[in-house]
Formats: structure tokens, C-alpha cells, sequence
């Protein structure tokens, strides 16, 4: 009896590590696990099965990825990294540097994805001339999203400028509404960040500070007036912003207790939800002085290596899916962001997803297509964070704009 | 060689010698007591007999074999433990037979050994309850049960009456005395009662600092005392220990000693070969009941000495009267018959019976041989 | 000595009396609030909680956040609540607190009874392992699951669980059987009781209070345990916790807060079954061991 | 007398059995927790950063920790956090314990109702702490629905404060097992000693202050050890509850060794974090542990 037990535990064992390797399956790490993504992610699956290719769901929520993150450097150091892995801007390029993913040309070429991927995300999706992810889609980050019936109320346009919209900003909190709704995180007070850069010193500053790290951009008075305009902003927001959930004060804007939120296209989702139609209920539109400008962060499945061949034609299978234009078309509808190639038909979105990949194509065109701050996409985690800790001792009124340019200049050198 | 055999045998931990060098022999059938005060290594010896210790050196034997390192259960040995040590999640059954079936008695036999036990014993009534529910004394016989029903070569008991109130104590003091007339199994006993020791044993070994200090009968060690230590653990009221000269009056050697009148009181000996010490410091060793009043004196002593000394304090005992006095500038006690009647502050007539009376060395304290 | 034994000795008046009664009342407000919060926003709609005052009654009683959060709700990209997980969980739990106490009775039962050179200076490594922060052990010990093959699977997890389990368990077992008496050993060994002998019929018939200890923390935390779980199981495999932090957690979907509030309320029923189930014997466990430090 | 026989195999086996039943535990530990210490002090020596890599650069990583400000910030706010959490919860659970110990009606309501918290991981009860601290819907906000205009209470958005909150809600999670701590030591005092006392006339001030407290004294020493370990390993709390905000305002050392290693891809600087913690741990613990084995020797 003893005997027998401890010899169908190894056989567990052993039966779990082949399951682990069986052909024709993809383990997805994840964490779109929210109603409306997973039901978008779930497009994906089925497409899969219609192949004979099974999903194995890995589902790790928490943070914008940071506890997937651990958790795939728990596995790829196991030696059993998943298939596919969500990832975010520049986490891809180090997974690539480690050697650690898989190559796609041979998917790549068969279906063209040089020709309609936006060179600004091939950036991101190949390494050393490789394919080594599958953009989803593309989040951009410099939205204003506002209640039209405030708007209407208090006679107030759709601001044009940054000095028309701190004139609307006064003219709500003169009304005693909450101007701007915001919660207090630092990725949320990095959000707006991305705009108000791209508002004062246009594409070319942004680059110069903010992708290229030049010290001397990072502590101009340019970046004097982008704090001084943060803390503009700081002033209309209410006083009970701290650790909100980005999804209530998207709230605050739906129930009319606020006039305007900053935040990436995800926002729509919320407002659609709720049952407003943009246009009638609310209006979206790039934070005033950004237009043109798009800063973007893209969902990717980066691809890991793996050894076995059926894995590989899955693998590859499942990066194909990834790119046609039907899932990018399904998926982007569902989730508030536009679709990661240029040439999917804009005939399933709304005005504001029309509007979105209208830009994303003229700026892609333009060249004013920049990777965000905020999300990962214009430079490494440990830059990004320590951008994190001085734009937010900033707005939390730790440091006067000045102090911040200054703080800014050491803590990017540290984090390099 | 004996029946249990304890040859050379001491114990060390780390670096200090706490047992040294032990040689006792115990005859089959022979009541051993271990008797000293708390740290003496009596509880170790016995530990290291069970097999409970490891022997640092020297060889344990029992019943003609070497049991060092054999294990506790292979020595054919039972222990009765201070606390008794019932095991608490069993009945008393099933404590009593226990080591029976740890030793693979099939459980007709185990239930045999058990009835007999508890008959023999009187706790037939309790064999289905918890040692929770048990009074003290109960707990003691299942103790004792527990060892009995083995039938071992040898008994050990680690002060099993020291948790029991006074009356129990002189109670299973006396049933464990018949039970060993009865069984005539061997025993060692360990104790720190000397009074028990006295009662129960048919050998004592008195234990101090690692050493033993006497082994002998119980009347040995009482009149004879080795050495002072002994002089003065065993016994109650202890020996009487005071400063004396020897000197030889008459050809006979007398020891000088200083009374409470500031005089000198001659006291001759019974042992002729204090002689060799005359004119030397000893100290003299008188037992209580050696001091007396002149009615109450052994009539069978040849060597009766009178002695005025003043009486200090007086405490009737209802039995005897113990009465404190001034000897060699010590307090000294002496018992008196009951009624004899005495006042404090009084000049009393004692009776010395100097038979009685041992004389140590005040270097060694070793009982000058007489 | 029973845990209601109260002390007799204490007199107090009826003034103190009230105050104390006040004190303690207040303080179980204290204690309650988060739950209350968390129960009463379980049971609205979620156009309520967003709209409202969080703290108020509900205007529509509803218990729909609850069959969602259990069966329907999705957490992956399957709406499959948090059922599945929860048997998860359990063929996790389950077997670590086992593996967990028995270890730890054993060593706290080699480390007072059995005494040899060096073993308090074992125990004290073993003490000082409950310190580690588990931060720093994840990825070692991803390499070295992966290396036995055992990675992303239940067993894994277990196994983890133990070795972190261990220490504490060790500790209280050993606490407690330094206060049994040594006698009893000495008193089996005589009888010719072997090591696992004296251990199964002497020592763990009496170990009650200090199981019940040992197993209400070892749940508590296993159960509990995000990092290892999201780390070292696999999806599907994943255990309660896991899942109840994709239901939570997720980052730019709808938050349905009445859909996660009754999600932690049923990841945590097991946590809350052991502690009202078992709280009497705890205070009682404690007082028979683990307090004498 | 027989020829002496060898040592028997029972004895034999009796004396190896022990150390074999606890080896496996003893390789685990070493294995897992010093061996994986070990691995950690190396990497802090190294330019690991997204994972373990072995570059040795000596003590770069520990030059660049201290130029962190928000390094400082979490060790102050440690050394806030705990010696609050610590004296609260301490101070707290005994208050209740005592009064609990009072002959109470409905203890066995009470005494669960106490202890709950700790059944509760904090991604379960951290949402309703930030709510209920969360002056626009929370307790501040009801006070005002109830008529308490003035009533202000906005802690956890102010960042001066914020760490109090999160002193706060970690007392209400373990101060309950503290009681019960408390509570099993007051029930295992000798009622004799307390009678004694009071026929000596003490109060009943003078009797718990005196007399019971410092009969208490192991089961402060065991408090004190599991509260200095948990609050040394605060993580889920303040994730939870401010996510080391306003700002960096509430960071502690575990959320920044976790942020350096896993998110900011700065293994190295998480791993000389680690180590800064492991030795204060550490320094704690080993006299601690030290006093309490060799008095038990």
C-alpha cells in the first residue's frame, strides 16, 4: 500500500510534466481577467480550438502586469515558461536580451506584418531584426475624457488649447463640481504626465528627454513648466483624489460629479458600460496641446522559446490568429483600444475608436507616434519608475517644480 | 559479584564528573536504597541502571549479564517514576499493560497479568478510568502495578512517595515493604528521606557529591557512621556533633569536653584505640537518644556516663521529650522519657551512653575506627 | 486546566464593570467594521455602490454578487467564478498542514525528548527560517522546482508550503512538548515502546491543544498565501487567492465591487469556519504551550 | 558475569532514529531558507536585473540603495510603522485580555469576533479598509450624512499621516491573536498568587501592575517575536491599502525590495535591500533567540 502510493506520486508527477509539454496547446499568461477583456480574449480562444489548439488559461491579475511579471520570472527560471506572455513596451526588448523568446519570422513574412504594423510598435515586437511578439492592440494614453452635459451646461466648448482648457477646468470649479476628476497613483499621475509633456514641449522634447534620457532636457525649464502645469492640474482636482481607483473617477465623470478625466482609451470601456454613447454623453478628445501627437502603449503577446515542434506550429498558429485583422477588429471593439495594424476596417468602432485609429494612422505617418512614459513604452522599468517617484512626490507636493526637474535629472541616472 | 552489578561505573557530561567511580553489588532479593540529598547522583545511577543514561565508564550488569548499552526495555527492568508517569490517555488498564504488549504478549495473557496485578494491589475497581480521575495513593499502586506486571529482574523506584501527603507516605511506605517481603524481588530504591531509607532498605548507600559515601545495613550505617556527612543526614533529631579533647585518664581515653557551666566534663570511651589520640582535637558524635535521663538509659550499656549540664530549651513530643542543652559550645539535643519532668534554665542530671558514641577526625571527617 | 476557568480572584466594581462592557462592545465595532462593510456592499447592486454611500444599508437586497463571485464570474477567460478554485485550494491546503504539523510535532518531539549535542542550536536555525521574507525565495526556488520537475504543479506547491511551514510549526510543537513530561518517555521506553511508538501512543494523544494551534496557523496562512500560489501553480491549477486577485485585481476592465466583495467573503468562509470552529481550543492551545515562548 | 555484550541494535537504532525523523526538515531549512540567503547576499553583489545574473560589481548596489531617498523614507517609516504596530497592538490585546478575563457574558461571541481578523488575508479586507478610511465615502463622509459637519478624518490622503493608517488597520489584524496570547497567558496564572495579592490589599491596579504583568512576561517575549516578524514583513498591507502612497509616502522595505526585484527590474538593488532587512531581522531575533534557548537549557 505504502509502496503503491509513493509510486502513483511520481507517476503524478511525471503525467504533470508531459501534460506541461503536450503539442498542441498555448499556456497564456495574463492578466486581462476583467469581464470585458477576458470575454475579448476569449475571441482568441475559440479561434484556437477551432484549430485543435488548446488554451491553457494562466491568469495573473495585479498591479498593470507587475504580478504577472513575477510570476513569469518564477517560471522562466523553472525552465517552464508559458507560451505566450502579455507584455508591455520595453519588458519585451529585456525578456528578448535574456535570450528568452521565440522567433516569429517565419509567421511574419508569411502574413506580411512588416508592411502594416507601425514602425513605432515593430520597436517593440522585434529584436535584432526578429519577430519575437504579437501587438493586440494599441492604448493611447494622452485622452481627455469629458461629461458633454456639464459641458453643455456651463456653456463650455470642447477646449482647443491649454489655455482654454484651465479656463474650462476654473469655470467648473467655479460651477462647485469637481473639475478634474484623477485618482492619486502613480501610474495615473504618470498618465497625465505623458500629456502635459507632449502639450509644452511638442514630440521632439518628449524624445529628447524622455527616450533619449538627455540630462539636459530632463532638468530644462521646459520641464520646470511641465511640472508647474501638473501642479495647474493638481489645483482642480479634488481633495480626496489619493489611491483612488482610476475606474471611479471615471465614475465621478459618468455620474456628472466631475467635468474632465485624463486617462488612456481603456476609459471608454467604463463609459460604454455605464450606457453612454460618445458624442451625446461624453466627448473624447487629446489633452490640449498634444493633438497630433499620439503617445501610445501596446498589449503584445511576447512569444518564449520553445524547444518542441508542435509547440512551435502552435506557437506560430496562435501569433497568426493574434494578428488577423477579424480578432485585432474584435478584440480592440470590446476593449476601447484601436487595432495594432493599420489596415483593419474601422467599420465595428465607435466615434471615439474611429477617431483613434484616424489618429494613430496620421501619426504613424508624421512620425509623432511616441512610446508613453507611463506604460512602459518609451523606456526601461527601472527608468520608468524612478520617473514614477519624482512625478508623484511632485503632485503630492513634496517638491516645487523646480526641485522636481532637479530630482528628476539624478533619479533617471541612478535607475540607468 | 552480585545479582545487579554496578562495577567502577561513573558518569560524566561534558567535562565534569558528576558519578565517580561506583561499585555496588546488590544480592537477588536485596532492598537497595539510594539515599542522599537533591544532586547527590543517586537519580542518575538509577537512570543509568534503567538505561534511561549512558554509562561514561564501568560496567552495569544484571542478572549475570552486561547490559551497557542495551536497551532499557531489553534489561528486564521496571521503574516506578516520582510522578508516576501514568500515561494520561489511557485507562489504568491499559497503562498496567502497556509494556506487556509492547513486548508482544498476546492479550489473553496480558489481561491475566493484569487482573492478577490489580488483585494484588486492590485497584481491581479502577482499571476503566483515566489517571485524571485517580487520588494520589490511587495513581501510586497503578505505578507500582505497571511495574509488577512485568515481573522484572530488578525494580527500580525513583522517589515514589515523595507526591503523596505524610499519612499516605507512611501508608504505601509499609505496603511497599510487604510487597517486597512477599515478592522478594530486588530492588533499588532512591530516595531523600532518610527515614524511609532506614525503613525500607535491606542495604543503603548513602550518596553526597557524586560519591557514595557509605554503603552498608541500615544499622551500620546508623551506629557507624563513616564519616560525618553521614553522621549527620541520617537519623532525626541528627547526631550530635561537638568539638572534644582525648585524653587518657586512668589508662582509659576520656574525650574533654567543655559544659554549659563552663567546666570540663570527662567522658571515657568505649573504643580502647582512642588512645592513639591523646591530646588531639576530635569531634565527638552523640546521638539523642544516647543522652538521656538516668531511668531512661539502656540498661544493656556497660559505659552509662553521668553529666550535669543546664537545660536551655524543652520540647515535648508527647512520645519523648527532646530537651536542648550546651555541649562543647554547641547546641546539643537529647531525648528524655516523656515524663520526666524539666524546666528551661534548669541543672539536669543526663545519662551519656558513650557506647553510643563515634569520634571523628576534624581533618577528614572520617569516623575514627573504633 | 479548562480555557474557562476564570480567575476567581478578581473583584471589580459595578462602575468598572460597565466600562469594561463598554470597552469591549466599542472594541468588537472596531473589529466588526471592515466585515460589515464588506457584507453589506456584497449585497447591493453595483450601480448603488458606485452611485452612493458605501457605508449605507442597501436600498436593493440582492445576493446575485454572490452567485456570480461563485460561478460565474470570470477570472480568466472562462466564467467560471470561483469555484474550481476553491477545490484547488483545498488539495493544497490540506495536504501542506498535514505534512506541515506532522513534521513539526516530529521535530519538536526529537528536540525536547530526545535530546543530543547541538539540537538547541538547530531548533534556533529552524525558529530563525520563519523570518525570511519570501520575496527573496522566489526565485531560487522556481530554479529548484523546475529541477525536480515539480514546477506549476500542486505537489510543488506543497512541498513549498511545508518548508516554510516548518519553523513555526516546529516552534510550537517543541514548546509544548518541553512543558510534557519527560517521564512518560522515560516510563515507555521501559516499557519497551519504540521512537514512533511512544510518539503515536503517548505523545500525540495528548498533543490536542497544540494541533489545534499549530493547524488554525498553518490554514490560515497557506490558505491565505498569494505569492506562492500566483508564482509556483499553474493556471488551472491555481489556488483560491489566485483567483480571487483576478477577480479583484483586474487593472483596466469594470471593477464590480459587490462581485468582489463577496468573493473575499467566500475565499475567506474556510479561514472563518477554522477560527470560530476552532477559536475555543486555540486560547486553550496557546495556554498549554506556545505562550511560555 | 556474562562476556559484556555490545551495544543491542534496538539501543543502536533508538540513538540514530531522531536525527534521521529531523534531518529532513533540517536539509529543507538549510536548503531553502540558508541556502536561498546565501544565493541572495551573492546576487546583491552582482548587476542582476530582470533576472539573477553573475556579474560581480562589489557594492555598487548598496551605494546606489542609500542614494535612494525613498530607501530612507521605507526605513523610517519601518521604524514608525513597527514601534507603533508593536505598542498597540501589545497594549491593545492586553487591555482586552485583562478585561475579557473579568468573568465576561458573551466572551465566547467576543473572543471570535476579535480574533477573525486574522482568518483574513488583506487583498480580502484591504478594499473595505480603503473605503472606510477614504474620507469621500468612508467614515468621514458618514459622519457627515449624520450631521458631524466638522468632522474630518483624511488620513490616508495626507502624506504626513498616511502611515498611521496603515498602523491601523494592521492592529485591527493581529491584535486579536495578541489577546489570545494574552488571554491563555492570564488563564494559566496561578489564581492562588492573585488571591495572595489581594489579601495583601493591592488594587486592582496594583494587582495587574504588579503581579499578573510581570507574570506575563512570556507571552509579551512571544508577541513580541511574531509582531516584529510581521512587521518586518508587511507587504499585502500597504499594497492593499495605499499602495505606498500618497506618493512614496507609506513605502516600507518589503514593498521596496519587491518593487526593485520584480518591477523595476533592479534585482541587484532588491537583493542588497533584502540583505540591509535579513541582518536587521537579524540583529533582532538572535539575541532574542539566544536568551530564550539557553535559559531553557
Amino acid at each position: 500500500m505504502r509502496y503503491f502510493g509513493k509510486k502513483s506520486m511520481i507517476a503524478a508527477a511525471l503525467m504533470a510534466t508531459t501534460s506541461m509539454a503536450q503539442a498542441a496547446d498555448v499556456e497564456v499568461l495574463h492578466w486581462w481577467t476583467s469581464g470585458g477583456e477576458a470575454a475579448a480574449l476569449n475571441v482568441l480562444k475559440e479561434d484556437l480550438s477551432g484549430q485543435g489548439i488548446g488554451w491553457n488559461d494562466m491568469p495573473v491579475a495585479g498591479g498593470g502586469g507587475e504580478s504577472a511579471m513575477t510570476v513569469l520570472r518564477a517560471r522562466v527560471t523553472a525552465g517552464d515558461p508559458p507560451t505566450a506572455v502579455q507584455m508591455l513596451g520595453f519588458d519585451i526588448l529585456d525578456w528578448a536580451e535574456e535570450g528568452a523568446l521565440a522567433d516569429l519570422n517565419a509567421v511574419a513574412a508569411e502574413e506580411g506584418w512588416d508592411a502594416v504594423v507601425p514602425a513605432a510598435l515593430q520597436a517593440f515586437a522585434k529584436h535584432d531584426g526578429k519577430w519575437i511578439s504579437a501587438p493586440v492592440n494599441v492604448h493611447s494614453t494622452n485622452w481627455v475624457w469629458a461629461n458633454k452635459a456639464i459641458l453643455d451646461e456651463l456653456g463650455i466648448a470642447q477646449p482647443g488649447s491649454w489655455d482654454e482648457f484651465v479656463a474650462a477646468l476654473d469655470a467648473v470649479k467655479a460651477s462647485g463640481k469637481t473639475a478634474l476628476a484623477h485618482g492619486g497613483q502613480a501610474w495615473q499621475d504618470a498618465t497625465i504626465f505623458d500629456g502635459i509633456v507632449l502639450s509644452v514641449g511638442g514630440v521632439d522634447f518628449y524624445r529628447k528627454a524622455f527616450i533619449d534620457l538627455d540630462s539636459e532636457a530632463l532638468g530644462s525649464d521646459q520641464m520646470v513648466e511641465v511640472f508647474n502645469r501638473m501642479a495647474t492640474l493638481r489645483g482642480y482636482v479634488d481633495d480626496n483624489f489619493s489611491g483612488r481607483d482610476w475606474n471611479l473617477a471615471s465614475a465621478m465623470v459618468i455620474n456628472g460629479e466631475a467635468a474632465f478625466q485624463i486617462m488612456g482609451d481603456w476609459a471608454k470601456g467604463e463609459f460604454l458600460n455605464a450606457g453612454k454613447t460618445p458624442g451625446e454623453d461624453f466627448l473624447c478628445f487629446r489633452v490640449p496641446g498634444s493633438a497630433g501627437a499620439v503617445s501610445f502603449n501596446s498589449d503584445q503577446f511576447a512569444m518564449f522559446g520553445v524547444s518542441d515542434k508542435d509547440a512551435m506550429s502552435a506557437q506560430g498558429a496562435m501569433a497568426a490568429s493574434i494578428m488577423s485583422p477579424s480578432f485585432q477588429s474584435a478584440f480592440n471593439v470590446v476593449k476601447g483600444s484601436v487595432p495594432a495594424r493599420t489596415d483593419v476596417p474601422n467599420d465595428d468602432f465607435d466615434a471615439c475608436g474611429k477617431q483613434g485609429m484616424a489618429e494613430l494612422a496620421a501619426a504613424a505617418e508624421a512620425d509623432t507616434l511616441v512610446g508613453s512614459i507611463a506604460h512602459g513604452h518609451a523606456n526601461r522599468a527601472s527608468v520608468k519608475n524612478a520617473i514614477y517617484d519624482v512625478v508623484t512626490a511632485h503632485f503630492n507636493g513634496e517638491y516645487d517644480a523646480e526641485t522636481a526637474a532637479e530630482e528628476l535629472v539624478t533619479a533617471v541616472e541612478i535607475a540607468q | 559479584m552480585g545479582f545487579l552489578d554496578i562495577n567502577n561505573v561513573t558518569k560524566s557530561y561534558g567535562n565534569v564528573e558528576v558519578l565517580h567511580r561506583v561499585d555496588i553489588a546488590v544480592e537477588e532479593g536485596e532492598f537497595l536504597v539510594l539515599v542522599g540529598p537533591s544532586g547527590c547522583g543517586k537519580s542518575t545511577l538509577l537512570n543509568m541502571i534503567a538505561g534511561l543514561e549512558d554509562i561514561t565508564s564501568g560496567e552495569i550488569g544484571i542478572n549475570g549479564r552486561v547490559v551497557n548499552g542495551v536497551h532499557p526495555s531489553n534489561r528486564n527492568i521496571a521503574m516506578v517514576f516520582q510522578s508516576y508517569a501514568l500515561y494520561p490517555n489511557m485507562t489504568v488498564g491499559q497503562n498496567i499493560t502497556f509494556g506487556l504488549e509492547m513486548h508482544g504478549v498476546p492479550k489473553p495473557e496480558r489481561d491475566k497479568a493484569m487482573t492478577d496485578v490489580a488483585k494484588l494491589l486492590q485497584i481491581e475497581q479502577l482499571l476503566d478510568r483515566k489517571p485524571g480521575q485517580l487520588s494520589g495513593g490511587q495513581r501510586q499502586r497503578v505505578a507500582m502495578g505497571r511495574a509488577l506486571v512485568r515481573d522484572p529482574d530488578v525494580f527500580l523506584f525513583d522517589e515514589p512517595l515523595s507526591n503523596l501527603d505524610a499519612k499516605l507516605r507512611v501508608d504505601m511506605r509499609t505496603e511497599i515493604k510487604k510487597l517486597h517481603e512477599k515478592l522478594k524481588t530486588t530492588i533499588v530504591y532512591v530516595t531523600h528521606d532518610q527515614i524511609e531509607a532506614m525503613t525500607l532498605s535491606t542495604r543503603i548507600a548513602v550518596m553526597y557529591q557524586g560519591y557514595v559515601q557509605q554503603l552498608g545495613t541500615p544499622k551500620e550505617i546508623y551506629d557507624t557512621p563513616a564519616n560525618l556527612f553521614v553522621a549527620t543526614f541520617m537519623g532525626s533529631p541528627a547526631m550530635n556533633i561537638m568539638p572534644a579533647r582525648v585524653a587518657v585518664v586512668e589508662g582509659r581515653p576520656h574525650a574533654v569536653v567543655q559544659t554549659s557551666e563552663g567546666g570540663e566534663a570527662q567522658l571515657p570511651f568505649s573504643q580502647d584505640n582512642m588512645a592513639a589520640w591523646d591530646g588531639k582535637e576530635i569531634l565527638l558524635g552523640i546521638r539523642p537518644e544516647a543522652i538521656t535521663d538516668p531511668d531512661g538509659a539502656d540498661r544493656k550499656s556497660n559505659n552509662i556516663v553521668a553529666l550535669q549540664n543546664r537545660i536551655v530549651v524543652t520540647e515535648p513530643a508527647g512520645s519523648d521529650t527532646f530537651v536542648t542543652t550546651t555541649l562543647g559550645g554547641k547546641d546539643v539535643i537529647s531525648r528524655l522519657r516523656a515524663d520526666v519532668s524539666v524546666e528551661p534554665g534548669q541543672l539536669f542530671d543526663f545519662a551519656v551512653n558513650m557506647e553510643k558514641a563515634v569520634a571523628f577526625d576534624p581533618q577528614t571527617e572520617a569516623r575514627i575506627e573504633g | 486546566m479548562s480555557a474557562s476557568a476564570q480567575n476567581q480572584a478578581v473583584q471589580t466594581g459595578r462602575i468598572t464593570r460597565t466600562f469594561i462592557y463598554v470597552f469591549l462592545l466599542v472594541a468588537s465595532l472596531f473589529y466588526l467594521l471592515p466585515f460589515f462593510i464588506m457584507l453589506v456592499n456584497s449585497l447591493k447592486p453595483l450601480s448603488e455602490i458606485t452611485g452612493g454611500n458605501m457605508m449605507a444599508l442597501p436600498q436593493t437586497w440582492t445576493i446575485e454578487a454572490w452567485g456570480a463571485a461563485w460561478s460565474t464570474a470570470q477570472v480568466g477567460v472562462e466564467p467560471t467564478g470561483l469555484r474550481p478554485y476553491f477545490w484547488n485550494s483545498i488539495k493544497m491546503v490540506v495536504p501542506a498542514v498535514v505534512i506541515s504539523t506532522v513534521l513539526g510535532a516530529l521535530n519538536g518531539y526529537v528536540l525536547t525528548k530526545w535530546r543530543f549535542r547541538y539540537d538547541t542550536i538547530l531548533f534556533g536555525l529552524m525558529l530563525f527560517s520563519c523570518f525570511i521574507p519570501f520575496q527573496i525565495v522566489l526565485i531560487p526556488m522556481a530554479r529548484i522546482l523546475g529541477m525536480l520537475g515539480i514546477s506549476g504543479t500542486t505537489t510543488g506547491l506543497i512541498l513549498v508550503h511545508v518548508v516554510y511551514g516548518i519553523g513555526f510549526s516546529t516552534l510550537y510543537f517543541r514548546n509544548y512538548y518541553a512543558a510534557f513530561p519527560t517521564e512518560l518517555v522515560r516510563a515507555a521506553q521501559i516499557d519497551g515502546a519504540g521512537f514512533f511508538q511512544i510518539f503515536r501512543r503517548i505523545m500525540l494523544p495528548s498533543s490536542g491543544p497544540i494541533i489545534v494551534v499549530c493547524v488554525i496557523w498553518q490554514f490560515t496562512n497557506i490558505w491565505n498565501d498569494f505569492l506562492f500560489g500566483a508564482s509556483f501553480a499553474s493556471g488551472s491549477g491555481a489556488p483560491m487567492t489566485v483567483a480571487l486577485n483576478n477577480l479583484v485585481q483586474s487593472s483596466t476592465g469594470v471593477k464590480e465591487y459587490n462581485v468582489h466583495f463577496a468573493g473575499a467573503i467566500l475565499a475567506a468562509l474556510p479561514t472563518l469556519l477554522v477560527y470560530i470552529v476552532a477559536g475555543r481550543f486555540f486560547v486553550r492551545g496557546l495556554m498549554a504551550g506556545s505562550v511560555k515562548g | 558475569m556474562a562476556q559484556a555484550s555490545d551495544v543491542d541494535f534496538k539501543t543502536k537504532l533508538q540513538h540514530w532514529i531522531p536525527k534521521v525523523v529531523l534531518s529532513p526538515s533540517l536539509f529543507l531549512v538549510l536548503l531553502f531558507v540558508y541556502g536561498f540567503i546565501l544565493f541572495t547576499v551573492y546576487l546583491s553583489f552582482t548587476d542582476s536585473r530582470i533576472l539573477p545574473s553573475y556579474g560581480w560589481v562589489g557594492f555598487e548596489n548598496y551605494s546606489k540603495l542609500w542614494r535612494l531617498s525613498h530607501w530612507t523614507t521605507s526605513l523610517t517609516n519601518l521604524g514608525i510603522y513597527a514601534f507603533l504596530y508593536i505598542t498597540i497592538c501589545t497594549g491593545l490585546g492586553l487591555g482586552l485580555a485583562i478585561f475579557l478575563d473579568q468573568k465576561i457574558r458573551g466572551e465566547g461571541i467576543l473572543r471570535p469576533i476579535y480574533l477573525y481578523p486574522m482568518a483574513l488575508s488583506f487583498i480580502v479586507t484591504g478594499t473595505a479598509w480603503k473605503w472606510f478610511l477614504d474620507p469621500g465615502i468612508g467614515l468621514e463622509h458618514t459622519m457627515h450624512l449624520w450631521g458631524w459637519e466638522s468632522f474630518k478624518f483624511d488620513w490616508i490622503k495626507n502624506r504626513d499621516y498616511a502611515i498611521y493608517t496603515v498602523v491601523i488597520a494592521a492592529v485591527w489584524q493581529t491584535s486579536g491573536f495578541v489577546m489570545a496570547m494574552f488571554l491563555a497567558g492570564l488563564r494559566g496564572i496561578d489564581s492562588e498568587i492573585m488571591k495572595a495579592a489581594q489579601i495583601d490589599g493591592a488594587s486592582n491596579w496594583n494587582l495587574y501592575r504588579r503581579i499578573v504583568i510581570p507574570l506575563l512576561r512570556p507571552a509579551f517575549l512571544s508577541a513580541f517575536v511574531i509582531l516584529s516578524h510581521l512587521a518586518i514583513k508587511s507587504y499585502d498591507l500597504v499594497i492593499a491599502l495605499t499602495g505606498g502612497g500618497p506618493g512614496r509616502a507609506t513605502e516600507l522595505p518589503a514593498t521596496f525590495m519587491y518593487s526593485y526585484t520584480f518591477t523595476r527590474n533592479q534585482m541587484g538593488i532588491g537583493a542588497s535591500s533584502a540583505v540591509i532587512m535579513l541582518m536587521t531581522i537579524a540583529a533582532i531575533m538572535i539575541p532574542y533567540l539566544y536568551a530564550e534557548l539557553k535559559e531553557k537549557k
